[in-house]
């Protein structure tokens, strides 16, 4: 089933960032996400937060439907089906969230006044959600130091005491993610991860989007540290479209 | 203990449930994990000689009860594909090679390359309904379906599958093309397709796509029938099938095994159990010793 | 207020939403209060030459989301039938009567009598998919095909609709072989069968019998779509549709009009009023005046 | 779907009728039936009753297939799908219940302190459930004389006052039921039939069960009295096998 839904509110966050909000009375947990059809273009996963009361996504821009998605305004309809996957095991108590480039989108929803944030762009430009949080409560990070800290996502956390976190959250590009999981593992820490693999059926089905042989799209997009320990193939190869196995580097 | 096992298209398997080629088969580790997960053997995707990415999203539409595909073959070809298929090997039971051609010199290529991997038995995809040139397009055709199964019979020293479409009028004419394989595996999906009224238009970017799941287990288990009883050959049924009793209607039906994909969707990995448990459950509530007694006995 | 007229098969229709043949359309008092529940029309049962009782029972099985079905073509023969038509036609709306037979000359004595009977057009069942020598039988054969629509074209004085099956594997093939046709009606049921697992046989004492309800709708759609895309004929659809989405997607995949049949199973005679509201409140909410914009909008 | 149960029990309840007694968790209402199918044999309607706890069929032989079930004993399974039908409108407050031939199976589940019983049959050995009712409440009659009345149940109705029973009932030959109705109508009761159409698909497709455009498998069996009036079917015609109309006489 695919649900037609009117665009309510759209809001720019950053110059390739717009939110998209509308009434959806679907129940969406923080982490799971949709699959959003834009007609003529594309499918395309993306997290649903919920904010004020409505479902919104976050889009960055990067290829053609996210760019159209990017173009639409009030009014016109977002096609969807969803919502899919695993939602974070818990989204209570003192938060640290991580996020690098359009990965921030996903852990929108679990921004609250125990939330300490960590948001990492290339350049200041791309920095997303600060006002979400508490004043004083985002780490800014860029590669180009024009904003807060120069530098990378894990350079931030050098700088913070992670025991007084319940839970680190974690999204971004896998390899970002891998370099904070190198961090973290071992630590006794409470982290959970949101993978971003590419999906096509979104339902478990085509194997397009699997790590280890769990589908992200099913299995995840969330996954526990200590199920991130045994995975062979997280931060080191993924299948192209084509199934073509790719060694990331 | 119930004895599970059976011999199907010339292969011993644990369990008669085998995962369908297409569905969760791409990536090695995931064949690997389906196989700890209780499949007795995986079909791997369908392999071609030539990368394709497969179409553009959406190549999927889901049905209450039913899903519409129209991937696209997407495949990295069969020189890269080895990789995948060792991996998944790793899990100690067999793997069966699927592949796809336009004709029997290039299915004979492919055969050899699958071969050389390692694979326990062949899969010749003569039936994927929405791609041109390949599929259905040459499954339809008894003359082609016949050179083709000759021509992997006589070079290709393991087990040779065909896995036929619902989509023809005489299912037994392909049938008897086929016959020389070890196996008829049936069905493959049926061509069907969906449109979404608000956007008025297909919602698969191929237009058409192959039906699967649930809706489609009647007409599977009429070819299964249909073919054990004009043709009386091993079979391996597929379509729809979703729990224990699907799985035996289509042993009674004719199969020796049964191929489960689309339930993956609704069940994940935990449904190769609970078929394989249902199945024990219904064998000794019945006094039925083994899956051969099962084997057509619903055949009239 | 939204007009819901549409031409289809060569008879103006007050709403696109006929009574499919076979179902609740052997006794002419029912078919009657199908038409006063707000069917805009009705296909008889197919009727042959000499009266048949049918096979015996079971004739339907039951699943979740679809019928299985082999009543064999009962029928009175058409000399008894002519009763049950007058009563139908008391309704004041079109009766469309179906026949079968399987060579030119007695479709045209069937017809003949239907002319004599009133009927607003006829509709040749090409496609029943149980009987040895009707239906699919026939309207898998070209020729036949392509023989028995122009005799009856040449003689006889109203609309002709050939249905069709979707057990072929090339509907574009024989779609042109009835091109001639008023209209195509798309599609008869789906050949299938189903097995009782503790009995360990066939449930429909026929064995094979023909799947109709929402699980073919996916089918009867692409074969819609095919026809419209492929030949742009008069197109009817009928398969699976259960509400006015569906009757949606079937229009604006080519379709002039829709039959419904197996959704009146769940939802009864009440269907035809709530599937014409929902698709007024789908053309109001859209701005769609007319169900000539709609028809076959889908098509790329 | 088709269920698969137990017998659990048979009593012979006359020469050429017995109960079969099963476990089914199914909500089955009084009025409502079954189709059994006997594999091998045929698949034909039966009422349920819910007696004792258990649910059960009682089956009257007429030909192949209710011979077939009249043979079967505990122990064999019973494979049957429903329950289908509309069940009667009311089952409370004081009852007459007039049931000829096997018809008074179609009742039994109505049977209790309240009800009032007049059994028609062709002779005494046919005489059905008797003893269900109070001691006195039953009222026999027979064609031959041999029990109770001679005559045929609208007979035994002419002796009773009517206006007492909250609601009557009536099942058996479309003839019988059609000559109470002739005697009923007009006269402010509250009177429910059940209808004995042959059946074939049982779920409202086939119209072979039909009278006067209602599918007495959906629409009925049950039928009020007020519905009855309006039937130019009921009691003249009906359809054959074929599909023949046949006049009744
Ligand atoms: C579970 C899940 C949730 C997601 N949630 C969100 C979300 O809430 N908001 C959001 O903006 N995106 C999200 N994404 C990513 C999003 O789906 C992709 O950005 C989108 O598919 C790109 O589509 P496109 O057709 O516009 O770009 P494409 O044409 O596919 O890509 C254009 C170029 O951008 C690169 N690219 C695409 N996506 C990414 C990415 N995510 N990171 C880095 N480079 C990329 C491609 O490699 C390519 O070079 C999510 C992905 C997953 C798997
Ligand atoms: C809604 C409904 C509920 C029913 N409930 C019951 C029930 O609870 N118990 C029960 O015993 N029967 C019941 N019947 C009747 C029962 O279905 C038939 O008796 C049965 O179908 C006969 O099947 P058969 O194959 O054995 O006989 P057939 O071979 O069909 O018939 C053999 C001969 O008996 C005659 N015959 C068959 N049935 C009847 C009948 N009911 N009355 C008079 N003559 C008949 C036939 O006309 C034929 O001449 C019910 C019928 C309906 C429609
Ligand atoms: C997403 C998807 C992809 C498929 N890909 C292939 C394929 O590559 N080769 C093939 O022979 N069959 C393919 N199939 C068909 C399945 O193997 C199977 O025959 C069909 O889906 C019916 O079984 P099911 O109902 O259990 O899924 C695919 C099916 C699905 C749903
Ligand atoms: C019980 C039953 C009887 C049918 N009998 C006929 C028939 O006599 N002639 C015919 O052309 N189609 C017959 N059909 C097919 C329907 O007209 C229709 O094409 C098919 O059921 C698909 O539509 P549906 O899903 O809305 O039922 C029958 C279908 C059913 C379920
Ligand atoms: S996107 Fe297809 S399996 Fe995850
Ligand atoms: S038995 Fe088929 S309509 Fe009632």
């Amino acid at each position: 089933m695919i649900n037609r839904l009117k665009i309510i509110k759209k809001v720019r966050e950053t110059p390739t960032v717009f939110s998209l909000y509308f009434h959806w009375d679907a129940e969406v947990l923080p982490g799971q996400f949709v699959m959003v059809w834009v007609p003529g273009y594309s499918e395309v996963p993306m997290t649903v937060a919920s904010r004020e009361g409505e479902k919104c996504i976050t889009v960055k821009v990067y290829g053609k439907t996210t760019e159209r998605l990017g173009n639409m305004g009030e009014g016109e309809f977002l096609y969807l089906r969803g919502p899919y996957g695993k939602p974070f095991s818990s989204s209570r108590g003192k938060k640290l969230l991580i996020g690098g480039g359009s990965g921030m989108a996903s852990l929108r929803s679990l921004i609250d006044e125990d939330s300490t944030g960590i948001i990492a762009s290339k350049t200041s430009d791309e920095i997303l959600f600060e006002k979400d949080f508490k004043p004083g409560m985002a780490i800014c990070v860029t590669e180009d130091g024009s904003r807060g800290m120069k530098g990378l996502a894990p350079d931030a956390i050098n700088n913070l005491d992670l025991t007084q976190f319940d839970t680190i959250y974690v999204c971004g590009p896998e390899m970002m993610m891998k370099a904070i999981f190198d961090m973290l593992r071992g630590k006794e820490l409470n982290v959970e991860f949101s993978f971003e693999r590419s999906m096509k059926c979104g339902i478990g089905l085509c194997d397009s989007c699997s790590v280890d042989g769990f589908q992200v799209c099913r299995d995840g997009p969330t996954f526990h540290i200590k199920e991130v320990e045994n995975m062979a193939e997280f931060g080191k190869t993924r299948l192209a479209s084509s199934g073509k196995r790719i060694y990331m580097k | 203990m119930i004895d599970l096992r059976t011999k199907a298209g010339g292969i011993e398997l644990d369990t008669p449930l085998i995962l369908a080629s297409g569905i969760l088969d791409e990536n090695g580790y995931t064949m690997r994990r389906i196989l700890e997960a209780g499949a007795a053997a995986v079909v791997t995707k369908s392999i071609g000689v030539d990368e394709r990415n497969g179409y553009t999203s959406p190549v999927v539409f889901e049905g209450e009860n039913y899903i519409i595909n129209a991937m696209g073959l997407p495949n990295p070809g069969i020189e890269e594909y080895g990789g995948e298929i060792k991996i998944a090997e790793e899990a100690g039971k067999p793997v069966i090679g699927s592949i796809f051609a336009a004709d029997a010199p290039t299915f004979l290529k492919l055969a050899g390359e699958m071969v050389d991997y390692g694979v326990s038995a062949i899969e010749l995809n003569l039936s994927c309904p929405h791609v041109k040139g390949f599929g259905t397009e040459v499954g339809s055709d008894p003359t082609l379906v016949k050179d083709i199964v000759e021509t992997l019979k006589a070079s290709i020293d393991i087990p040779i599958w065909s896995k036929l479409s619902p989509n023809v009028t005489d299912i037994v004419e392909i049938g008897s093309a086929a016959s020389e394989s070890d196996a008829l595996v049936l069905i493959n999906t049926v061509r069907a397709m969906a449109i979404d009224i608000n956007a008025r238009m297909p919602v698969l970017t191929n237009v058409y796509g192959g039906l699967s799941g649930n809706a489609i287990k009647p007409v599977g288990l009429r070819l299964v029938y249909e073919i054990k009883k004009e043709l009386d050959c091993n079979i391996i049924g597929v379509g729809g099938i979703g729990n224990a009793s699907d799985a035996i209607e289509y042993i009674m039906a004719g199969a020796s095994a049964v191929q489960i994909g689309t339930a993956l969707w609704r069940k994940g990995r935990g449904i190769f159990d609970e078929i394989n448990q249902g199945i024990s459950g219904f064998m000794k509530d019945s006094g039925i010793g083994s899956i051969g007694e099962m084997i057509g006995v619903a055949v009239q």
